[in-house]
């Protein structure tokens, strides 16, 4: 067990690697680099830039070094906690970042059990009444959660919350408390306003898991094991629980690994329409304006989030299914 | 919460009194409760202490106001949170509404020289940073040499400053008169309306504040700046003084002469508190602003920002508005409880292009310098249509030219290729050389290439992706092949610096008398950026004096000449010549192409939110909210 | 032990007329279709017939265990121990009654060892909570009986293998565990639904030794069902040939074998192959497959693949049950 | 004797039926599944002509009615019934206080709906010109059956023509998905061994990074210049990028399962080729779960192209899908006034669920054990 999670560990950080590197490409991508314009604008102003004040400029900003150096550079400060800073707030990205990761981890938490409380749960009913009304129900309510563009959801959802429940739009909270420091009542109204988002970027995840679910416990059902413990008095319930249940949860548990970044991504649009205060509309921003620094750290700390996840349900799986554990300890 | 408005009437009452006999008094000024609370403790002194000897004087809009209340605004982004901004900020001076004059505001009053090489300033004796440390002529002296001549700190200074090539001189009369000479008649405080918009215009710095991160006042700022993560003291410097534009990122400590004080900022809001050193006063000697703080939340979006304007959480809002949404406000109004009405907005076009005279491929640089093609492209333009599609037919299609409030203006610089006339500017074209393509879809560049031209642009203030949408249909209709491109506005402002963009695209304000006037050689008409980067070779070229650049053609060198001695025009037939001479010549050479101007601009302000106008002038030129004394703005109950 | 007690002609399960129809939108599937036999004490019944004829279900009818949309009909009596007889057929399949049976004095072990034991669970598990349901025992006692079973069925190391999962046992260790769960509460009767089919060969006769050992050990009767006619012979005191939901022919093993009435169980013999006979002749001398046994045709069912069938008679009535002498019944018109 | 044998074969061939008879048998009983295969069968065939299907031109822009609503098709007027169905001529008034424009009918004026009608130019794909419509009505009169959008544009033929797109996105994408997941999923199941490691590893990357900043940053290096079609592939590309790891995943289980099995060992033993093996012997017996595979990610690529164009990285007008046409519609203004610029979205729905439909329905005639 231990070996594996060590190996698992290693995965991780090959993939939290290869990311980096793919961060780092990306905010690379576009053409040209911010101070390539700045230099330009203070030629363009009248000034004769000369080549050591640039100079001076290109090393303060690390873009003196060879690309691959200056990767290594903006990985090693990001080991050191410094992320670098936004060109376009003017502030560091740590900061930014900061202040918005509590709810981004908060509302994808809420999002994530939210998912898994209704899924599993209609999944086992789906499978267990396959074919009845309540099944067809379930079936096509979330085919349409499935079917629905998320941020058409999230407006109308929003808009309906405004006009028939009197909620304040958009965003976490009232604004009497967004300003206030954390209170219960502010814990209170932050309840209040997690509903939408949580079911916007969660309904797709549910209508899919509900999916997977009854798929793979009607799949259980029909295993000869159910046959078996039903052939030894076993009671339906207990019989359920304890076999089918149990084996059919653990792809779902698995799932996780992608249930996560289809959160987190989903959650980046909804949380644009819907004006959360979370890293994702910051994202958006910043590759929007090339704000490299802090484009190339919110998406290292969004995969961090997913692969953190992916690492915790992997570990999960194993401790759930022996087949695997001793799958994995035997190699 | 506020006094009882009884007393605060009463209170005023004799303030006006007293005022009258204009003897400094206990009783002659009112402050804020929060305030007084504070003066009651010992840890402010008293209110006429913090008044300067005569502060500046504000006469209500409709009523003396009551103190209290939190003025929830929105802004969309942190680099140009301008809503908050302008209603909080004032500077040296600032413009009247219509920009037809020139109001002392922190300033007290202002003097030209007969020859026009002078100007003189005088500043309020007793005007005190927001720390309770004097504003003197040294903080103005403080901004000028030690941060404009310094080298490290502005490396340049803009020819802005050098009229007639020698370096402006600032002499200190005493500690609160200034006089600034010129080596030319120099109509520099036309533009010191403005002094809020850039740091080249700024003016002033708290001295005491900054110098301990100045080298020249601290040997060891440099290792102040490594403590602070900075590499050299002029980073830290410049972290700390306030750039003039982003405001998002403040030094909390850092004094001010604004009517408000920074207190949070988080990156979805702002908090400013009021300001207890401010110097405006109503005619009851009621200290301003009434209202005591400014909550300026950044939304993510246009649609988040407009549910919350309906939803009547936004105490007042204009700048981040769009007209196609005005129906949406008006239709809410009730429920909100607020009340949305039009400015007149002061805007030559509300969507101009430029197409890029040094465009890097030399093909499409040929042909963006063909006037005929720029010609062929205004005259496919049906002003009319965008008028009613996308203004409901509130706004005028013109050229994009000064306002006819100038007094220099001519008609015919607003109907120059202003009309829609698919068929010539075809024959425009063609006479060009631009071929068809197989399909007769598209036309061709001359190497046979199709020509197609991208056209980036910054989607916020005013309805520019909608007019955008319809000018691609009409050019696409003369064969030229468009792709709009929306972006960020710093970065579109990176391309438009880099001078790549196809065609600049910007709303054409600053068209006003005096700001037009105001910004001789970096305004909008009268530069070769302007906000659409049309010439930034040229532009080089002229600011390098030669060594940078591209040499323009002699036509634009005679427009820079004229452009330069406009600004030094010393009679009025001169400056109404020249100014007729320049605008021809844009007329003619139709470096920027106009779709419809001086288009409503719409406005939400809550009803209970007082002494807001319902009419006035809506402008950059004007300063905004600026313009409207938001000091005075206050809440009934 | 108790069977030794018993007379020769003690049925401990009578089985009549059992009809079990699935209704499907296609239309009613008879699985099993008026089926009629009874077990002995202590005797072994083997139910022998090609897949999809409806053994399993028979099976699975006995235990009341037929998935929905499946329905049972008919009488299965049991004839309890020193209690009155229950008509299975009667009682609710997800009652507390059937329930107290099932695994107790009926139980089951299956074809496949591998996926008939849960995965996620230990063997050990697995036992005990047969033990625990039906037997008054603390958990304790029931691993100590677990294990019992375990060494009875001859899986060596017991102690430690009762803690192993399914996949760690070996496909035979496997069936034994099952046994070992299937007579941990001492049944009367034990279906076995092909035990050995999953296995190879040296495999399937241990078991088939160690379920005669066992039979002779606790005297429990058997059901035996698989289409390996050898087996058949190895085990059964009587056979019941089945084809299509209907149990064509019937009788002690001596007679289906030496003295074959229906066409479809001589077919069925000469299927077997034999040392000695052409390994290109395919074991093909029943033309054709099972159908599926919905809406058939009228008549008898084997006939479209029946080389005696007489056109006229067999594709229009159904055969009637013709009993010979010994018990020996056949389903057919040639004998009527 | 002959008529009795081929009574038998006739009876056979009633009660042996294949695989792809059983198939189609548990198929037909899946009401939603036939209800989503005829959909989608009315949505391509009405997409593949949509020129004859639309009323008017695209692009043609009716200045005069901005943001009308949807007309209604008349039967009866004063006179009663009409066996020609006609609309009314729309009166646009502008409140004056609130700027909003809105249409009443205008009961003086009647336009009779013809069928077969000559109307604007188009060329059915691209090749042969004509001017048939289904139906339209004629001069001064207009049909606006969805309603127009912010230029006065008629939605419904709008929304065909964004049908051709969107609908066709889909299989685009899928198409390379499936070529994509086939050969990697097939490679790293058949080979397994490092081949398997290094393309799962590729996969669970890719899985671990949020889509949206990948199609974000990838659609930034689309060059802007690119024409429509190009951009068209390459959001495509984009789309599948992401989109060809769930099929591998499949065909990669699928072919673990398989590889055991002995009819594999047997062709291996007889010196089939790799190759063979797996086009031969292992593809056609998943061939049923790939089908559903990909029928259910078809809707993903249709949504993924909605939102993409939502954040305005996708397609670019002159070049209309739904997403185009939902990214005017994406604002409250749109929910209060102007509800019928949703109706794409119904469409997206609507497409994306006959597919899942469909999909179901095909997985649970694939099952052969169910």
């Amino acid at each position: 067990m231990l070996s594996y999670v060590l190996r698992r560990f290693f995965y991780m950080i090959i993939v939290l690697l290869v990311v980096s590197i793919t961060a780092f490409v990306i905010i690379q991508l576009p053409p040209g680099d911010f101070l390539t314009s700045y230099i330009m604008k203070l030629k363009a102003s009248g000034q004769i830039v000369d080549e050591a004040e640039i100079a001076a400029l290109r090393k303060q900003y690390d873009l003196d070094l060879p690309i691959h150096l200056q990767y290594c550079q903006w990985m090693w400060k990001m080991l050191h906690g410094n992320f670098g800073k936004s060109f376009e707030w003017n502030r560091p990205v740590k900061d930014l970042i900061l202040e918005r990761l509590p709810l981004t981890v908060t509302v994808s938490l809420f999002t994530l059990i939210f998912t898994y409380l209704l899924a599993i749960p209609i999944g086992i009913y789906s499978a267990t009444h396959q074919y009845s009304v309540g099944d067809y129900a379930f079936t096509v309510i979330g085919f349409i959660g499935l079917a629905t563009p998320r941020f058409l959801l999230a407006l109308i959802l929003m808009f309906v919350s405004y006009r028939y429940f009197g909620l304040s739009i958009g965003g976490l909270f009232s604004p009497q408390y967004q300003l206030a420091p954390w209170s219960g009542a502010k814990f209170i109204d932050l309840l209040k306003h997690l509903p939408i988002p949580v079911v916007v970027i969660g309904m797709a995840g549910t209508a899919g898991l509900i999916r997977v679910m009854r798929g793979c416990l009607l799949d259980e059902l029909q295993k000869q094991y159910v046959i078996t413990a039903r052939a030894k008095g076993v009671s339906e319930r207990r019989l359920l629980f304890k076999y089918p249940v149990r084996v059919a949860i653990n792809p779902i548990i698995s799932t996780i690994g992608w249930t996560l970044p289809r959160i987190i991504s989903g959650q980046t649009i909804v949380a644009i329409v819907l004006g959360l205060p979370t890293i994702g509309p910051l994202l958006f921003r910043a590759l929007v304006n090339q704000d490299m620094y802090l484009a190339g750290s919110s998406i290292m700390i969004l995969t961090f989030l997913t692969v953190i996840g992916t690492f915790i349900s992997d570990i999960l799986l194993v401790w759930l299914d022996p087949r695997i554990r001793y799958e994995k300890q035997a190699r | 919460m506020g006094l009882p408005i009884k007393f605060n009437k009463l209170m005023g009452l004799i303030g006006a009194i007293l005022l009258l006999g204009a003897t400094p008094a206990a009783a002659r000024y009112n402050e804020a409760p929060m305030l007084r609370t504070k003066v009651a403790a010992g840890k402010l002194p008293p209110v006429e202490e913090r008044l300067p000897e005569e502060p500046r004087v504000i006469e209500p809009l409709e009523e003396i106001g009551r103190y209290g209340g939190t003025l929830n605004t929105a802004d969309l982004s942190p680099f140009n949170a301008i809503e908050g901004r302008t209603l909080r900020h004032h500077g040296l001076f600032r413009y009247s509404g219509d920009c037809t004059e020139i109001i002392p505001d922190i300033a007290k009053d202002y003097e030209v020289s007969e020859d026009k090489k002078t100007l003189t300033i005088y500043l309020r004796k007793g005007l005190k940073w927001s720390d309770g440390v004097p504003f003197t002529v040294d903080d103005i002296l403080f901004w000028w040499e030690d941060y404009m001549l310094n080298k490290e700190l502005s490396p340049i200074v803009k020819k802005f400053w050098k009229p007639g090539g020698g370096l402006a001189k600032f002499e200190k009369v005493d500690n609160y008169i200034l006089q600034i000479h010129f080596a030319v008649p120099y109509p520099v405080v036309t533009l010191l309306g403005h002094s809020w918009n850039s740091a080249q215009t700024k003016l002033y710095d708290p001295k005491h504040y900054l110098k301990k991160y100045h080298i020249k006042y601290n040997p060891e700022a440099n290792e102040l700046a490594k403590k602070a993560g900075y590499t050299r003291w002029w980073e830290l410097f410049k972290a700390v003084r306030n750039p003039g534009y982003d405001l998002w990122n403040l030094d909390l400590d850092l004094p001010t002469l604004d009517a408000y004080v920074i207190k949070k900022v988080a990156s979805t809001y702002q908090i400013w508190e009021r300001n207890p050193y401010f110097w405006q006063v109503d005619t009851a000697g009621n200290q301003l602003p009434y209202i005591d703080r400014i909550v300026d939340r950044l939304y993510e979006n246009q649609e988040i920002l407009n549910m919350k304007v309906t939803a009547g959480e936004i105490d007042i809002v204009s700048f981040n508005l769009l007209l196609g949404d005005y129906p949406l406000f008006k239709e809410n109004e009730k429920k909100g409880n607020y009340h949305a009405f039009m400015w007149k907005s002061a805007i030559g076009a509300a969507v101009a292009f430029a197409p890029n005279q040094n465009h890097p491929d030399p093909l499409l640089r040929k042909i963006m310098q063909d006037v005929r093609f720029r010609q062929a492209l205004s005259l496919a333009i049906n002003r009319e249509e965008i008028n009613e599609v996308v203004c409901f037919g509130l706004a005028t299609p013109r050229q994009a030219t000064v306002l006819p409030t100038c007094s220099y203006y001519k008609e015919e610089w607003a109907k120059a290729y202003a009309t829609y006339d698919p068929q010539r500017a075809h024959e425009l074209l063609d006479k060009m050389g631009l071929k068809w393509d197989k399909g007769r879809k598209y036309r061709l560049r001359p190497d046979g290439k199709p020509l197609n031209i991208l056209i980036e642009y910054y989607a916020g203030e005013g309805p520019k992706t909608a007019i955008c949408e319809l000018v691609k249909e009409y050019w696409e209709e003369i064969g030229i092949k468009i792709t709009l491109k929306p972006e960020d506005r710093s970065y579109y402002a990176k391309r438009k610096d880099a001078g790549v963009l196809d065609i600049g695209l910007w709303h054409l304000d600053c068209v006003t008398e005096l700001y037009g006037y105001g910004q001789p050689l970096s305004g909008r008409l009268l530069s070769f950026d302007g906000g659409w980067g049309w010439a930034k070779q040229w532009e080089l070229w002229f600011n390098t004096e030669g060594k940078d650049g591209e040499e323009p053609p002699e036509e634009m060198k005679e427009f820079y000449k004229d452009m330069e001695d406009w600004a030094s025009a010393r009679t009025k037939e001169e400056y109404t010549r020249l100014a007729q001479k320049i605008f021809d010549f844009h007329a003619k050479q139709l470096i920027y192409i106009g779709t419809v101007g001086m288009s409503p601009w719409p406005a939400v302000v809550k009803n209970n939110l007082k002494n807001v106008p319902t009419q006035g002038y809506w402008s950059w030129d004007s300063n905004f909210w600026i313009a409207f004394e938001p000091a005075q703005f206050f809440f009934t109950p | 032990m108790r069977s030794k007690l018993k007379s020769e002609d003690d049925p401990l399960l009578e089985i009549k007329d059992l009809r079990t129809y699935f209704y499907l939108d296609e239309g009613i599937l008879k699985a099993v279709d008026g089926v009629s036999f009874k077990i002995d004490r202590g005797k072994t019944l083997g139910i022998v017939g090609e897949s999809g004829c409806g053994k399993s279900v028979t099976a699975q009818s006995i235990l009341r265990i037929v998935p929905s949309p499946g329905k049972t009909e008919g009488e299965i009596l049991f004839h309890q121990e020193n209690e009155k007889n229950v008509d299975l057929a009667e009682l609710d399949p997800f009652g507390k009654e059937i329930r107290n049976i099932r695994g107790n004095q009926i139980t089951m072990i299956f074809q496949e060892p591998m996926t008939s034991l849960s995965p996620l669970h230990t063997i050990g598990n697995q036992i005990m909570e047969t033990i625990l349901l039906h037997r008054k025992l603390n958990k304790t006692e029931a691993r100590g009986l677990a294990k019992e079973m375990l060494d009875k069925v001859g899986i060596p190391d017991p102690s430690h293998r009762i803690d192993d999962y399914p996949h760690q046992l070996s496909g035979g260790l496997r069936q034994r565990a099952m046994i070992a769960m299937a007579l941990s509460c001492n049944p009367s009767l034990l279906i076995a639904d092909e035990p050995t089919t999953a296995l190879d060969v040296t495999v399937q006769a241990q078991i088939l030794e160690l379920m005669k050992d066992l039979q002779k050990e606790f005297g429990m009767s058997i059901i035996y069902i698989t289409h390996n006619l050898g087996v058949i012979a190895e085990i059964s005191d009587e056979v019941a040939v089945m084809y299509l939901g209907k149990v064509v022919e019937y009788g002690s093993v001596e007679d289906i074998f030496h003295n074959p009435k229906h066409p479809y169980t001589s077919r069925l013999l000469k299927s077997i192959p034999r040392v000695g006979r052409k390994v290109r002749a395919r074991l093909d001398s029943i033309k054709g497959t099972v159908p599926l046994p919905l809406g058939l045709p009228r008549g008898c069912t084997f006939y479209p693949r029946c080389p005696q069938a007489k056109e006229g008679i067999c594709n229009i009535d159904a055969p009637p049950l013709i009993e010979l002498e010994n018990g020996h019944k056949v389903e057919c018109v040639l004998y009527r | 004797m002959k008529n009795r044998q081929d009574k038998i074969t006739a009876e056979e061939k009633f009660y042996i039926a294949t695989q792809w008879q059983l198939m189609w048998r548990k198929f037909k009983k899946h009401k939603l599944a036939i209800f989503g295969a005829i959909v989608l069968f009315i949505f391509y065939f009405v997409a593949i002509f949509c020129g004859f299907f639309s009323t008017q031109d695209i692009y043609k822009r009716h200045t005069k009615y901005i943001h009308a609503p949807p007309q209604r098709i008349h039967f009866f007027d004063e006179e009663g019934f009409h066996l020609r169905p006609f609309v009314y001529g729309l009166k646009r008034k502008i409140n004056p206080v609130t700027l909003r424009r809105t249409y009443s009918e205008d009961r003086t004026k009647k336009y009779p709906i013809y069928f077969f009608i000559r109307g604007d130019k188009y060329k059915l794909w691209n090749l042969f010109p004509t001017d048939l419509h289904l139906l339209g009505v004629k001069e001064p009169g207009t049909i606006f059956l969805f309603g127009t959008d912010k230029l006065g544009r008629d939605l419904f033929s709008r929304n065909l023509h964004a049908a051709r797109i969107s609908l066709s996105i889909g299989l685009v994408g899928v198409a390379l998905s499936f070529i994509l997941g086939c050969a990697l999923g097939g490679i790293s199941g058949y080979f397994g061994g490092t081949a398997d490691m290094v393309i799962q590893r590729v996969i669970e990357f890719l899985m671990s990074i949020p889509t949206i900043p990948l199609w974000m940053a990838l659609s930034a290096a689309l060059p802007p210049h690119w024409p429509p079609i190009k951009v068209y592939f390459g959001i495509t590309i984009i789309l599948s990028i992401v989109g060809w790891c769930g099929l591998a995943r499949v065909v990669r289980g699928k072919l673990l399962e398989l590889r055991q099995e002995d009819f594999v060992m047997a062709a291996k033993i007889i010196g089939a080729t790799d190759g063979r093996i797996i086009t031969r012997h292992l593809l056609p017996s998943f061939l049923s779960y790939l089908i559903v595979n990909i029928t259910l990610a078809i809707p993903g690529m249709i949504l993924g192209e909605t939102s993409l164009s939502f954040l305005g990285l996708g397609l670019q007008p002159p070049v209309v899908s739904w997403g185009v046409l939902l990214r005017d519609a994406q604002n409250v203004r749109t929910v209060v006034l102007h509800p019928w610029l949703l109706i794409p979205g119904l469409f997206v729905i609507v497409t994306v669920l006959a597919f899942n439909f469909l999909g179901d329905g095909l997985r649970d005639a694939a099952d052969p054990y169910k």
